[in-house]
């Protein structure tokens, strides 16, 4: 319910509970910097949010084409956000290409501002359109705010000792002032952020600033059309504390470094880039004041073993990459598997299958992560469901791996680790210890000595004096660890891999339900970035009173103790999965429920609309 | 509960495991394993500082004999976890067992950038120029025409030289030296141990069941002397039976030949003196082959660079001076945050 | 039931419907080959039999070490024979190392046939007796026949001229001869293997023949202690046709070379060693006049890429590997399959995980065929029964991979590659064709144009004018084959490739029960070398009129279109598995049937017995 | 319905696809594509006999921009993809277009084995010195000290020099040449595809976005004369904006240095003469690198052995020649048979 408010700045704003822009231009237009400066101000004005970024896999593709266009979408709202949104209120689209590969998913009746000095014919004709779609019809049922961005920009930076190329790169500050304008965002963080990041080009950081400025000022003073007005977005009733923005990539980070501390071990990266976990590397590397060291390997394979030989000699290994890059690690963690070596692999998963669909979003590796390897290999598999969950799930693949002397898999995707959220910083002090204890006594001591509860092998480090052992990937000796070639003990070994990590069970919460009765109709089971939208879906169902209810994976092997008791208690469960159903088999098979997959491979999250058509047709009637 | 390493020295044999050795009675692994034993104890290196890490094949089983710490890994990937271990705990004596299918057919890439990137390892490559553990198929050090199970009309493609493959990825220290020739073992052995870098060492070894008696042309006893050369630094590049050839320059001016001192007018002046810093004449020794060449031993070339391992330590404790790290806490509230008060 | 008869030498024989023998021995002493002389003989006499090698992974560990021992069992009958039979009726040990590894095998009364010059302090203690086994009783409940044979064969040997080394190694022929002699075997087929095999060495094979005629005439004149005597088993009542011993490697090259043919092709392997691979490089190269090209690549990534490549430019693209070697080609195989080509990946099993157990058997690398790679990636996964269903397979998977445009893995394993039967050779001309018709035409062409029955693009070859075109990893368009990043067009490529897998399934003969009833209390459901003990288990208790049938998959994924409806049929399902449980989860999965998983991971086929058992426990009473 | 090619005379744009090019603005791949098929179009080469393979990265886009037939694969292993498509179909003219990660990172085992073998394949490295594709890491030809997101401090680890490493690898045709040089490229790629075997090119590559102008201080136009020098066969190796500059052997007389024709007596006589042939100074002209000495441009070495595909067909041909194929069902009853006949 949209009400009249009075502003800070005098004004007289509508005021909304929830906007979804989208900001769409060509690669090099730096809509991705103006989404996360749009976020910074709306994240400190209290608002809740959730952010899309959606960018080409090309670098810079050339300029006005569909291919090369990059957008990015936030939503923000009074109350608690779960998704970046449907469908945007707003689109600005900085040139032709940007309106026709994103006016489609505009409901009629929103707004679109364009930047008409980008509507060339040549542009015009580059994004395929035949006519000019400022003129042809194309825009008759939105708001449509048509400025000359370009022209505006370079008169607010004239004063500014910069090129005119210069001068035309500040357009999308131009448009992230009109928009804080509309907003009512504050604009001090950008600026702030634009004298640092310039810090030594001060003419440019001006100029930028002039933009900002100009495009807050145009709102302020020019006549929009009728439709288009001033908002604001009340903050949000968020739990007190702490926030920060922070995206899945940092929070799977500080996560690791976290999980590494409690352990009271150094974090060892071994990877190689890969979109979209590149990023990971790029900021472990940076915390090497932290006890990190990171390699950035030759290859995948080498990156992993890497990290192997690391823990082998007392580090917390951690390697990283996307489905492809998993796929040539799957012979090593083989390797770590069978000698008990604590790694955690991070898989951000991205659309395959191959090279796929490298900068979308996909949560398809979930079978490779729990089957994917030769042999009876199982190991423990762990889900985020946020970007702020990425932090938690980090921490507790390092709790696994040096608990109980395994590789861990942590499954993100592309969809966390670029988008942005507001995360309320938790106390790190707050988080339990789990320090490793190396093996030191020689006493008995063989490397394939196991801990009764935890059946765990005990963890002897290379420079420890009397315990000098070898260790590798032929079998070994229940009895003594030496190698072993006899029928019985492989039976026997293989039986404790298993018991180990079906163990792990006991040690992981219950699984409880995340909206709705813990019986009813439908139970929505999820797991990783679905989170958001499959929760406001089934919230929306619950207020209206139908009896279903979200459960959200975090451990999906093993799986929770009660999860089968919890899933007898509904008629029906519905799986939907960013894939072509694979979490849908698991359950299935270990539950024998008939439960049922709703797929979608579109490199997209699920919209919210789309979820409750789902959860209806299961329950109304 | 630690116990103190003994103070009395290490004899060759404590450097072996209890456990059964599995190589064929004649393999020329057991004469490489006792060199390694005997240079150790020379060095006396204590066994908990001293990691052996291997790959997958019948010289790869050398980590089981030794009662070191030791990791028997994966089919070709020894370096890469070796990488990760010196990288992880720079004080441990890190040493890589491969055979010639190993280091250059599936772990070519992991060799090779070991190498290029300089990390303080001892590579050891058993070179028997065939692939024992999997029953004699021919390797990329097998000679043109090796019949072999994959190979039944003999091998078509050109072999590789080992050291010609380290000098190439730009490795600083190079050597070559053979399983029986024990005099001679421990001396190229200590001198990569000494090399504080990649240490890239060729050991050609005899696989008495697939592959028997190839390297015999320069090997055996009766010719050995005639057909290689033992390479000091400093010193001519003098070999035969009876002292008398010598490695000098080629006619040209570019390159190297055989002379006979004494013969043509050719004098000790002519020939050339091993320069173990000159990375051309590296390259000249590394590619010379029978029957035209003696067979050349010793430190081919070395030329330390900084280790990559020190470097990176150089910049993380660089780091660490410059931005000492803070509490987990401080970590996660670095940058912009804000807070929401009770009630707001 | 033995009963005595008169036998073509002249001598009263016992007669015995089946003997299970065992032939073990140092690795260097030439067990293997007895084994198979002693097949070849066996074979050619009419009975049916089946073997089972079974060797250490060291190449020619010291010699009177147990890790050494290396073995041969052999299991013939005059009935139809399925499994190399559970225990050893006869052992003959070559040394105390052979006994301590295998007579906890030899039921009591079994016989013990033993070299006593192998007996020496030396030996006795490198096997770990503490005493001399043939004193101390630990040999008290068998029937043991203790000979000098080193002695008698050197005596044999003496006027061939060849040194007391190669004497001595002729000690195996010996034995050979003697048991020739003990179950009348002809030692024809030997004499002439031996000639040609040491055609020059003509020392060499005279010492070989002398030492089986020395061991044949022995039996013949010296007097056995009481119980062992000389038997006579009659030939099997087989099927009328032409027959030859194949092992599984051999069914597999002569399947690959027939179905190349069949569908017009030549045949491209690439190919890394990897035990118990190998040996299908080595006889797929000795096949080049079958137009068939090998490679040995640098690695498996190598390898399969190459067998790629060669599809692409039209050849049938094959790669062979275990496990491990598997595991690193799952990264191309996701291009083969988003690319479709034609490609098959044979998986010979083996024990895992890791360098695991690399000369013994296991089923364990199902779930990485099946699911093993990043992404939604089905592809059609066929797995061979029988050595010699390895002929019908290999072809089956050629027609699937060429019909359908998929990479297709073909699982067999380490039992099944190296173990001999005899196999009624097929006419192969009765063998249907299906010849491939590549794209000629470029009218309307591009790349993922599909036919509407199989869904499989159109195979257009490089060298084909007209037709240029590019493929590769990038999601392809629909409708041009062109790169393509639209979200709705991923999903409609994921659907469509899925569907194609999933059509296969028409095209596959419905499931038929090997044994018993289509309904009934317990089905037995196997896939893989397990056939053979499953089939025999469940028939002897179909024999015995309990409730229970044998159903054995060849087409893992998809699944025969009935399988459904045919297990709905059974109270109980049971699978048993050389895993920890594979097969059993696809099934409980797909069907929602309570299927139970029988484990068994030692490395060595199931025991008849064992599966009896587990049948009895749940049918009885 | 085979549709015939024309016979009309192909012209460079008709070997460009419709696809519309993706790389930044400004990029040196543009360059090296227009270079690509102006060589092309001189050369006449049918387009369905052309394959471009390709892995993954900026350059391995390059597949998609040309119209002949083209297979853009996977990170690292075209070279093994296109070894099995030159097997199984020698008839094709196979062309390799790889990025420096893609190369020498990833891939490296595999293009060092495609050399050693020696496999009919044009390899063109596009060298940029860093990952463009994933945005801007360092590679293993960046050099020493190059800052990037995996390396903010800076890198430690030496480059390869990738025609070294092909050196290394007995690389029997080695050449280089730069993105905006378009008057030299056509000749080098004429002589790569001349030779039959490997043929590696390295392509100097300015990657606007994330190394930009790494290589100015010698491909610039005001630098080039002086600071790289075009090698030709049978020519002396000068340079020099004024041709005064030249390579001579050093003064130990291994190794090369530059001289300066008129200064301290050096005369024309004293430059060394290039030799493709000369594998030793092939080695050395390899390795020049800026500051001490100008980088080589041209064909460094050519020297022809029998490709692997040659070999291998030649073995099938042989093979087949001895041991006709059969019939199927010959090859099921080869060996020993035995026939059970009815009521037996
Ligand atoms: C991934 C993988 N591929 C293949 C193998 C099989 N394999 C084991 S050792 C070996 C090669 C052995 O040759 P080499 O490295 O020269 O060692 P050698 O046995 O001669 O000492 C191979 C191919 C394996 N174990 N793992
Ligand atoms: C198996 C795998 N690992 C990693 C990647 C990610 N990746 C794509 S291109 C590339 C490197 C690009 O650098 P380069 O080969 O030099 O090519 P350029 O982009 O510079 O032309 C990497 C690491 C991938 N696609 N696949
Ligand atoms: S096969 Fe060859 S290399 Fe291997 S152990 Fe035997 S002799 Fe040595
Ligand atoms: S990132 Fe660099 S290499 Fe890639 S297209 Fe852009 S300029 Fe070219
Ligand atoms: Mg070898
Ligand atoms: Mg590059």
């Amino acid at each position: 319910m949209a009400t009249n408010v009075a502003t800070s700045d005098g004004g007289e704003r509508k005021a909304l509970d929830s906007v979804v822009i989208r900001f769409a231009g060509d690669s090099g237009d730096g809509m991705q910097l103006t989404g996360t400066q749009f976020t910074q101000s709306t994240a400190l004005m209290g608002n809740d949010l959730a952010t899309f970024p959606d960018f080409p896999a090309e670098i810079r593709a050339p300029a006005g084409t569909t291919f090369g266009v990059s957008a990015f979408q936030i939503n923000f709202a009074s109350y608690d956000i779960q998704t970046p949104g449907d469908d945007p209120d707003v689109l600005v689209a900085m040139n032709p290409a940007a309106l026709k590969v994103h006016l489609k998913d505009v409901p009629k009746g929103g707004t679109v501002i364009l930047n008409t000095d980008a509507f060339s014919d040549r542009n015009i004709a580059r994004a395929g359109y035949e006519e000019n779609p400022l003129e042809d019809g194309t825009l008759d049922n939105y708001i449509v705010i048509a400025i000359e961005i370009n022209k505006l920009t370079n008169a607010a930076v004239e004063d500014c000792d910069v090129t005119s190329k210069e001068a035309t790169r500040c357009k999308n500050f131009w448009a992230l002032g009109l928009m804080c304008w509309m907003y009512n965002r504050d604009r001090q963080p950008t600026v702030d952020w634009v004298n640092q990041r310039f810090a030594k080009l001060p003419n440019i950081a001006a100029a930028n600033i002039a933009a900002l400025n100009a495009g807050h000022a145009y709102g302020e003073t020019v006549e929009l059309p009728s439709g288009a007005e001033a908002y604001v977005v009340p903050r949000a009733d968020v739990q007190p504390g702490t926030y920060r923005a922070v995206t899945g990539t940092e929070a799977v980070a500080w996560g690791l470094v976290a999980g590494a501390r409690k352990a009271n071990l150094n974090l060892f990266l071994g990877s190689y880039p890969i979109t979209p976990a590149s990023a990971l590397l790029h900021t472990l590397t940076n915390l090497k004041h932290y006890g990190v060291t990171t390699f950035q390997a030759e290859d995948e394979i080498a990156a992993v073993c890497s990290a192997i030989g690391a823990a082998y000699t007392g580090a917390l290994g951690v390697t990283s990459s996307s489905g492809p890059g998993i796929a040539l690690k799957t012979e090593a963690i083989g390797l770590a598997l069978v000698t008990e070596l604590p790694l955690v692999v991070v898989n951000v998963q991205r659309g395959g299958p191959s090279t796929g669909l490298p900068t979308k979003t996909e949560q398809s590796d979930l079978f490779q992560a729990v089957y994917g390897r030769n042999a009876d290999t199982p190991l423990p598999v762990v889900a985020s469901r946020t970007a702020g969950d990425c932090f938690e799930t980090a921490i507790e693949a390092v709790r696994i791996a040096t608990k109980y002397m395994t590789p861990v898999i942590l499954l993100t995707d592309g969809f966390l680790a670029n988008s942005a959220e507001p995360w309320e910083i938790p106390d790190a002090d707050a988080i339990p210890d789990f320090p490793v204890e190396f093996r030191t006594d020689p006493e008995g001591f063989h490397p394939y000595l196991r801990d009764e509860t935890t059946l765990a092998r005990n963890w002897a480090v290379p420079g420890t004096p009397g315990l000098m052992h070898r260790i590798g990937g032929i079998e070994k000796d229940y009895d003594s660890g030496h190698i072993s070639y006899d029928s019985d003990n492989h039976h026997r070994m293989t039986k404790v891999r298993a018991a180990k990590i079906d163990g792990i069970a006991n040690d992981i919460p219950e699984q409880d339900v995340a909206i709705g009765d813990t019986t009813g109709k439908l139970a929505v089971l999820g797991w990783g970035s679905t989170f958001g939208a499959v929760n406001q879906a089934v919230g929306r169902c619950v207020k209206e009173g139908l009896s279903v209810s979200h459960i959200h994976l975090r451990h999906i092997h093993p799986f929770p103790l009660n999860l089968g008791e919890l899933l007898s208690g509904f008629d029906k469960v519905m799986v939907p999965e960013m894939n072509n159903g694979q979490l849908v088999h698991l359950i299935r098979d270990k539950f024998l429920v008939d439960a049922e997959s709703i797929t979608q491979i579109t490199g997209q999250p699920f919209k919210v609309s789309t979820l409750e058509r789902e959860i209806r047709s299961r329950v109304e009637g | 509960m630690n116990v103190e390493t003994p103070v009395e020295a290490l004899k060759p044999n404590d450097y072996a495991s209890d456990q059964e050795v599995r190589w064929c009675p004649g393999c020329g692994d057991y004469a490489i394993i006792k060199g390694v034993h005997r240079t150790l104890a020379e060095m006396q290196i204590p066994l908990e500082k001293l990691v052996f890490f291997s790959g997958i094949g019948c010289a790869a089983r050398f980590p089981y004999y030794m009662a070191s710490y030791g990791f028997h890994t994966i089919h070709g990937r020894a370096p890469a976890l070796a990488t990760g271990a010196k990288l992880a705990n720079p004080d441990l004596d890190i040493w890589i067992v491969m055979g010639d299918g190993d280091a250059l057919s599936i772990g070519g890439n992991h060799t090779m950038h070991a190498i290029r990137r300089n990390v303080d390892l001892n590579m050891l490559l058993f070179n028997n120029e065939i692939y024992g553990l999997t029953k004699g198929q021919y390797s990329p050090t097998s000679q043109l025409g090796t019949r072999s199970p994959s190979t039944p009309q003999g091998s078509v493609d050109a072999p590789l030289t080992p050291l010609s493959v380290a000098l190439g990825a730009g490795g600083r220290f190079v050597a070559r030296t053979f399983d029986t020739n024990q005099k001679h073992m421990p001396g190229v052995l200590k001198a990569a141990h000494a090399h504080k870098g990649a240490s890239f060492v060729e050991i050609i070894q005899n696989c008495i069941v697939y592959n028997d008696g190839v390297f015999d042309g320069w090997t055996d006893k009766k010719v050995v002397s005639d057909n290689s050369i033992t390479v000091e630094h400093g010193k001519p590049l003098i070999f035969g039976a009876e002292d008398n050839k010598g490695i000098a320059r080629s006619d040209d001016g570019f390159g190297i030949q055989v002379v006979t001192i004494g013969e043509s007018g050719v004098t000790e002046a002519d020939i050339l003196v091993h320069d173990e810093k000159n990375k051309i004449l590296a390259m000249m020794l590394a590619d010379m082959k029978q029957p035209d060449f003696p067979v050349a031993l010793g430190v081919l070339y070395n030329n330390p660079a900084t280790a990559y391992d020190a470097s990176v330590h150089e910049q993380l404790a660089a780091v660490k001076e410059n931005t000492p790290a803070g509490t987990l806490n401080e970590m996660l509230r670095k940058g912009r945050t804000w807070t929401v008060s009770e009630g707001a």
